[in-house]
């Protein structure tokens, strides 16, 4: 978090008036309600904030929003952010993006991401499934899932641990949210946003076209993780107990953030000198 | 290495200009090497047709490097006779030989090294006044303290000596040495990074790969002391998305790369094009396809930078003409990059790249990037890609109140929500080409020599212009009046100016190293050269020489 | 959409053929939608100049569709007066409107709904025979059950009286269509899969990408039925290395995508060149640039298809001329790869892709890719790079003793261990060259309508072929004779026999949906079109339609 | 393992007249040999054995060796493995390559090649530097390294965890190994292809031009994993007691190894039926 604040901002202040292309119900609807109330309570100006994305239904959200917001290419929102956040340390940088975008196309950034803990929110709207490109599995698909053609009988390989991984790639910050729950995705949202580093957010977000089932989701998650673990061992330990849907903030480290190093200035007509015979 | 580079920098004391290439065998350490020096008292920009003198420390693998070292019947070979027989190709060339005992000679000196001695042979037998090479060994040895110095210094001295043992040696008229000038010694690679620099670069991603790796090197150690920084990346497409985030954030920003990293770049150079985000991609071409070649130089990486985006995505690609050229054509690269918020795809080579020149210092060039901005406006007035005459929409960075946007790939309004409608894709696609096809570039579009002149144009681009130049030259002392064009702005190829430079000629040699003829088919496709038109095109890694250019345009003056 | 399949289907079950073409908005389920369909006595490839019969049953954002609806005073729109006045864009065209509750007719039955009620209306305005859509219908609501049927058939029979309302009605002349002949309903996507597992193909990867994604669901269920296997890969990079992998391993192997997904394959391109690996990417163009318009048909991934790799990469892009087109244009792709261990990028697009065609049974050609490949040598003689006359050099597939190599993207000798000499790097250059363009193509590089006739030639490609042929039609009605080229083989580009095909005339149009000229740039960068030559380029998503290039051709007689 | 067998071949068999571009001392010699020391004990015929890698001083592998190889580019080679195994499941198919290749660029493939347990065998030659490219951090590189130019002062980054991240991501085969010891890695490699499913073995092999440093693993290498865990909990465990030194075999999963799915044949002429009107 970064930058002035406005004052008693209001979460609409934060709404753009794009109509958004998502099917009435989509879990997507609530997160960027949240993201809006989020920043209302942190008072953060909106030229102060930038939200970055890729592609995929989820990756529609910037639009929606009154911040400034780069739409960018599937898969590679991170490398856009840190890019951003690396050459404007003053401005806060949010991301956010789907399944698909973040852990297939974009694992690697994703990887590299959390090792590199830029100081950077990242919300990931997980419906397991890649709902723009109409229903197909997704990493964090069960494997048993036969609702797309392209993988009849299902996908047939485990799921994809968004938690596992991002703690064993060193994200500084890593916490579970569902969409259902607007209140506790604001608290989330905020706190990550306050925290120096990178910062994941894993959000249950149901896809009501493609996975009508994940309805059933607001049954399932139950709020565990009310105190974050501090010592990444000691997090991994719980994550070894997860059933995928315990909420919370699971870890918050201390590890400085990544910032570009300070060296004392030099004119170029001084660096000029090298180069002469 | 070190010999090749302290001999250019004492011709360099002496007022001679230079060029040093490399020639590297496939070991990834150590393993044979080639060092290929052209000394000359004006600047020299390319490597001449044959190789007077070579000196030949030993003989491991040269059939390697055979081909890159031209010899002839007038050239001077010096061979250590411990290394055995000349070998075959050597002895075919015709050159003359002569054996001087390298290795025992440096063995008489403590610690000693071979390579030292052919340095002070080398100094000695062009003629290079006394004191350069012990000045700028000095220089070098400095660090590695005393005891190394009196080693090199006894070793050059020995290799000096050794020349008498030589007769007829090749001299150079150091008198026509212009005097009192400042000379730079510089790669191609570090004058790049310097030329963005000056460009107003202020952040870089970027992933290792050979031959680019210097230009990021030297900005990794230049930036933070302008307040930049250097981000390593895990991969290209990360690198390429990196320098777009920070450019959107309002930093001019580069990245630098090769073919193969080049490719991997092209779908978020498209997202460049779309979302009109400036950005700079220096690719220092290699051998292709594939990994190819990635020590040796071509120009086939041409069709990608002009060609490799999908849709209709007009960018600019431009070309440095030579060594020295590589920081104009970099500060001029990030200038268009931001005067016209398009990512600009800069071409350089390995032989360039990696290559060492003695220059004059290059004039400082007032182009600095600058981007069409806004300030705060009234609320919701803003519109990121408004459509306007020049093509340009001014640019709300973020932190200017009231203006926030989103950037964005898909096709927008000019407010920059999405739309798929016919009349706002026909309106967004003119004016990202208006911007480019409409905007001044001066005469830096190319480097022109003898414009006007003659019937004859040889139209080459990158590091072959200095081939080409120097056999305009010859030609031009045979009596034969030649223009050359060296272009420098690939893309947009504007047919108009072409045309201009070429109007009055009944010929057009195009020169290019590719073996594809990819210069020659761009050019085709763009205009209609006038008159009969030939191409001289090989690909890499051996380079174009002056006298084939010659004999290009001699066989049609012959009719053949 | 239903309605418009069942439309076709009972059309085709009449003798007629048919085009249906969907346009959606941005909604990425439910909103607005259109279903533009043609019906013919001849094959439909493309669509017509305006829409004889607009049936509007809501207004919703008409704005959005209109250019892609065009409307004419001939134009017949029935609309429902419920949904309000009829919208400026629509009563500016001049055409009829009448009025039919198509809402309160289905609302007075049970389950009753506007599109079937529409559909009847449609079906019995153009005077379609009785029995026809019920029979579709049947089949078509089978699953359904009972009670959607019967709602369906009632709906159905409401439309058909209504159109007792209306007066002069346009109809089509059945007489006209054949009879008895075996009629396939497809998509482009499908035929292409289907082409592509005639072809041989056995193994595919791939990642999702509209309006891609239909070739690999069609082809992820057929696969396992002949012993193939799709994978579904993390992304483009991975897929396109699968498939070489696979490929490497004996087995023809593709992928498909659209343009995002083809900018990320070309390093990998490029490795299928170096290294000699068949494969064959199916490319269904979208609009661009950068995410662009991913739902609408532009003709703009033709540079990077053509010259996209990165250092000289000669490869084979084709692109289907039609629906029916993808299935031949597919399975000649595989046989091309194969045959050449060459890397295939067939395009197609939206327009083809997505829409669905009535078409007679396609003949089945005997066209399976079969490789060159070599049985156990004597030890280690085995040269996979081999420099042969054709430039193919046989294959040693994994199982096969003593023949094992290392395939290899860094450049190789003929033995294929990696090399840097620039005869063996001169050498595989002029092989791999060699072999596509010294490949017997036969008259398969095109489809020409017209061979040998008049002074004017329309050369066109892709999914504007059915318009061209339908100009053709008209300017032959208004005797002006004219021959038409689709392009069927885009690279190589054979200058002879394209020159050949156009010997003759003494004007050219060139006909594509590019922005930037693609097409017309790529005829000109490798060959002198024959006289003067006019370009009728239009980016997407609007096609060009067949009057339009009638103007074309009589603006040019009237010296316009 | 697949396909028939030699009798008794001899590892010399399986060592082309290639000769290698390393540097003299370069761990990577041990690894070629330890390979064709596993394929002679194996006893696997030359032509039923595939080795696949990217690009990378360890990327030069296939060349060396007298099986079939894939020498593709840079951090793909798991993908070209991958399509082979699944379009010739007779063939045994091993991969190798770098930390860059394999940890950087091709991390992706990495989470996802773990995830879809394809039966391969991949080998990365860690030297924690990109040696090919002269001597680059690599994500493997300690964050305080600055022995590159590129990041003066080191990376600067949490080095990233491979064993953690392959069983985070599913691998069924987690193994570690030094190439000084070619006695255990030539077992090693016998145990990982003779395991049906995704084997992963980080070898630690020394770059002794740009990390000479690195001769002293000789010194810090213990084996401490005697007997791999069938567990994946009970290996995470192990994994965090780890200091990147311990050797052996970490765990050894039963998973099912992925293949296509098997179907009744269908004639393609009765395909056609689908499309008749
Ligand atoms: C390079 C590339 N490949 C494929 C696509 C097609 N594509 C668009 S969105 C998407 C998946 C989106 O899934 P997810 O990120 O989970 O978002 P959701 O729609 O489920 O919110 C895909 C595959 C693309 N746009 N670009
Ligand atoms: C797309 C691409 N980017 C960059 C490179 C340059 N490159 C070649 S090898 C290499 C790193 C090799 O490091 P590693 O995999 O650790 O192998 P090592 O040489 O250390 O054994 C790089 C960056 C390339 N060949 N291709
Ligand atoms: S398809 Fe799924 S993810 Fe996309 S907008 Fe609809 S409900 Fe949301
Ligand atoms: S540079 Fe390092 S990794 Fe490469 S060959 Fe030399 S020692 Fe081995
Ligand atoms: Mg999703
Ligand atoms: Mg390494």
């Amino acid at each position: 978090m970064d930058g002035e604040s406005m004052t008693h901002p209001n979460p609409q202040d934060y709404r753009s008036d794009v109509k958004p292309v998502w099917c009435p119900g989509c879990g997507h609807f609530a997160v960027i309600t949240s993201v809006a109330r989020a920043l209302a309570e942190l008072g953060l100006a909106r030229e102060n904030v930038a939200l970055i994305s890729g592609i995929g239904c989820s990756s529609r959200l910037p639009a929606y929003s009154t911040v400034y917001g780069f739409h960018g290419v599937h898969g590679r929102a991170l490398p856009v952010a840190t890019g951003l956040k690396m050459a404007r340390q003053d401005l806060t940088v949010l991301v956010a993006g789907g399944d698909g975008d973040g852990f297939s196309i974009g694992g690697n950034h994703f990887l590299h991401a959390c090792r590199r803990n830029v100081d950077l929110t990242y919300i990931v709207m997980d419906n397991s499934v890649y709902g723009m490109t109409k229903g197909q599995a997704s990493p964090t698909t069960e494997a048993d899932w036969d609702g797309s053609k392209l993988t009849p009988g299902g996908p047939g390989i485990a799921p994809f641990q968004p938690l596992e991984i991002a703690l064993s790639a060193g994200a500084s910050f890593v916490a579970r949210a569902f969409s259902g729950q607007p209140a506790e995705l604001t608290r989330q949202i905020c706190e990550a946003i306050c925290h120096k580093g990178f910062s994941f957010i894993h959000v249950l977000s149901p896809c009501i076209t493609y996975r009508p089932e994940q309805r059933a989701y607001k049954d399932k998650v139950h709020q565990d993780w009310s105190q974050p673990a501090s010592d990444r061992t000691e997090a991994f330990r719980t994550l070894l107990e997860d059933d995928g849907f315990a909420t919370g903030i699971l870890f918050r480290g201390s590890e400085p953030a990544a910032k570009p190093v300070e060296r004392p200035r030099v004119a170029l007509s001084d660096m000029e000198t090298q180069f002469v015979v | 290495m070190t010999a090749g580079r302290i001999l250019m920098d004492a011709a360099a004391e002496a007022g001679l200009y230079g060029l040093m290439t490399r020639s590297l065998g496939p070991q990834i350490r150590g393993g044979e090497s080639a060092a290929l020096v052209r000394l000359g008292t004006r600047p020299v920009d390319g490597l001449d047709d044959i190789c007077d003198l070579l000196v030949a420390v030993d003989w491991g693998n040269i059939e390697r490097f055979a081909a890159e070292i031209p010899l002839a019947p007038s050239s001077l070979v010096v061979a250590d006779p411990a290394q055995g027989p000349v070998p075959e190709v050597i002895a075919a060339s015709g050159a003359r030989v002569v054996m001087v005992p390298f290795r025992d000679l440096a063995a008489a000196i403590p610690d000693g090294r071979v390579n030292m001695v052919a340095l002070g042979l080398v100094a000695s037998l062009i003629g290079l006044p006394d004191a350069t090479v012990p000045s700028v060994l000095s220089k070098t040895l400095k660090r590695k303290g005393e005891a190394a110095l009196t080693a090199g210094l006894q070793a050059v001295t020995v290799g000096e000596e050794a020349v008498a043992t030589i007769d007829d040696t090749p001299t150079l008229d150091l008198s026509q040495a212009p005097t009192g000038r400042e000379k730079w010694s510089i790669s191609g690679n570090d004058a790049t990074a310097f030329g963005v620099l000056r460009g107003g670069v202020r952040f870089v991603a970027a992933y290792p790969i050979t031959p680019a790796t210097e230009i990021l090197e030297w900005l990794a150690v230049a930036l933070p002391k302008v307040g930049g920084c250097l981000v390593q990346a895990e991969d290209e497409l990360a690198s390429i998305n990196m320098i777009l985030g920070a450019s959107f954030g309002g930093v001019p920003s580069m990245t630098a790369t090769s073919g193969p990293g080049l490719a991997l770049m092209t779908e978020a150079l498209g997202l460049g094009v779309a979302a009109e985000v400036p950005i700079v991609v220096c690719n220092v071409m290699r051998g292709g396809p594939s990994t190819g070649i990635p020590t040796k130089s071509e120009q086939a990486d041409l069709n990608m930078a002009v060609y490799g985006l999908h849709g209709d995505a007009p960018h600019i690609v431009t070309a440095a003409t030579s060594i020295a050229d590589c920081l104009f054509t970099a500060q001029w690269s990030v200038y268009l990059a931001e005067a016209m918020q398009v990512p600009v795809i800069m071409l350089t080579d390995q032989a360039m790249g990696q290559a060492r020149a003695v220059i004059d210092r290059p004039a400082d060039v007032a182009f600095v990037g600058r981007r069409e901005t806004v300030s705060a406006q009234g609320a919701m007035a803003y519109q990121r890609y408004a459509v306007t005459a020049s093509g340009v929409s001014p640019m709300a960075i973020p932190g200017t109140p009231e203006c926030a946007y989103t950037a964005d790939g898909l096709e927008h309004s000019p407010r920059g929500t999405p739309s798929t409608q016919a009349a706002h894709h026909q309106e967004q696609l003119d004016k990202r080409l208006r911007k480019i096809t409409g905007f001044d570039y001066g005469a830096h579009w190319a480097v022109i020599d003898g414009a006007g002149e003659g019937d004859t144009a040889i139209i080459t681009w990158g590091s072959l212009t200095g081939a080409a130049m120097d056999a305009a030259h010859r030609l031009r002392a045979d009596g034969i009046a030649v223009r050359v064009i060296s272009v420098r702005l690939l893309s947009p190829l504007r047919p108009e100016v072409v045309a201009e430079a070429l109007a009055g000629v009944s010929r057009v040699l195009v020169v290019e190293q590719s073996h594809g003829m990819q210069f020659s088919r761009l050019l085709r496709a763009h205009l209609d050269l006038p008159g009969s038109v030939r191409v001289c095109a090989r690909p890499g890694p051996v380079p174009i020489r002056p006298h084939e250019i010659v004999a290009a345009v001699t066989a049609w003056d012959k009719g053949e």
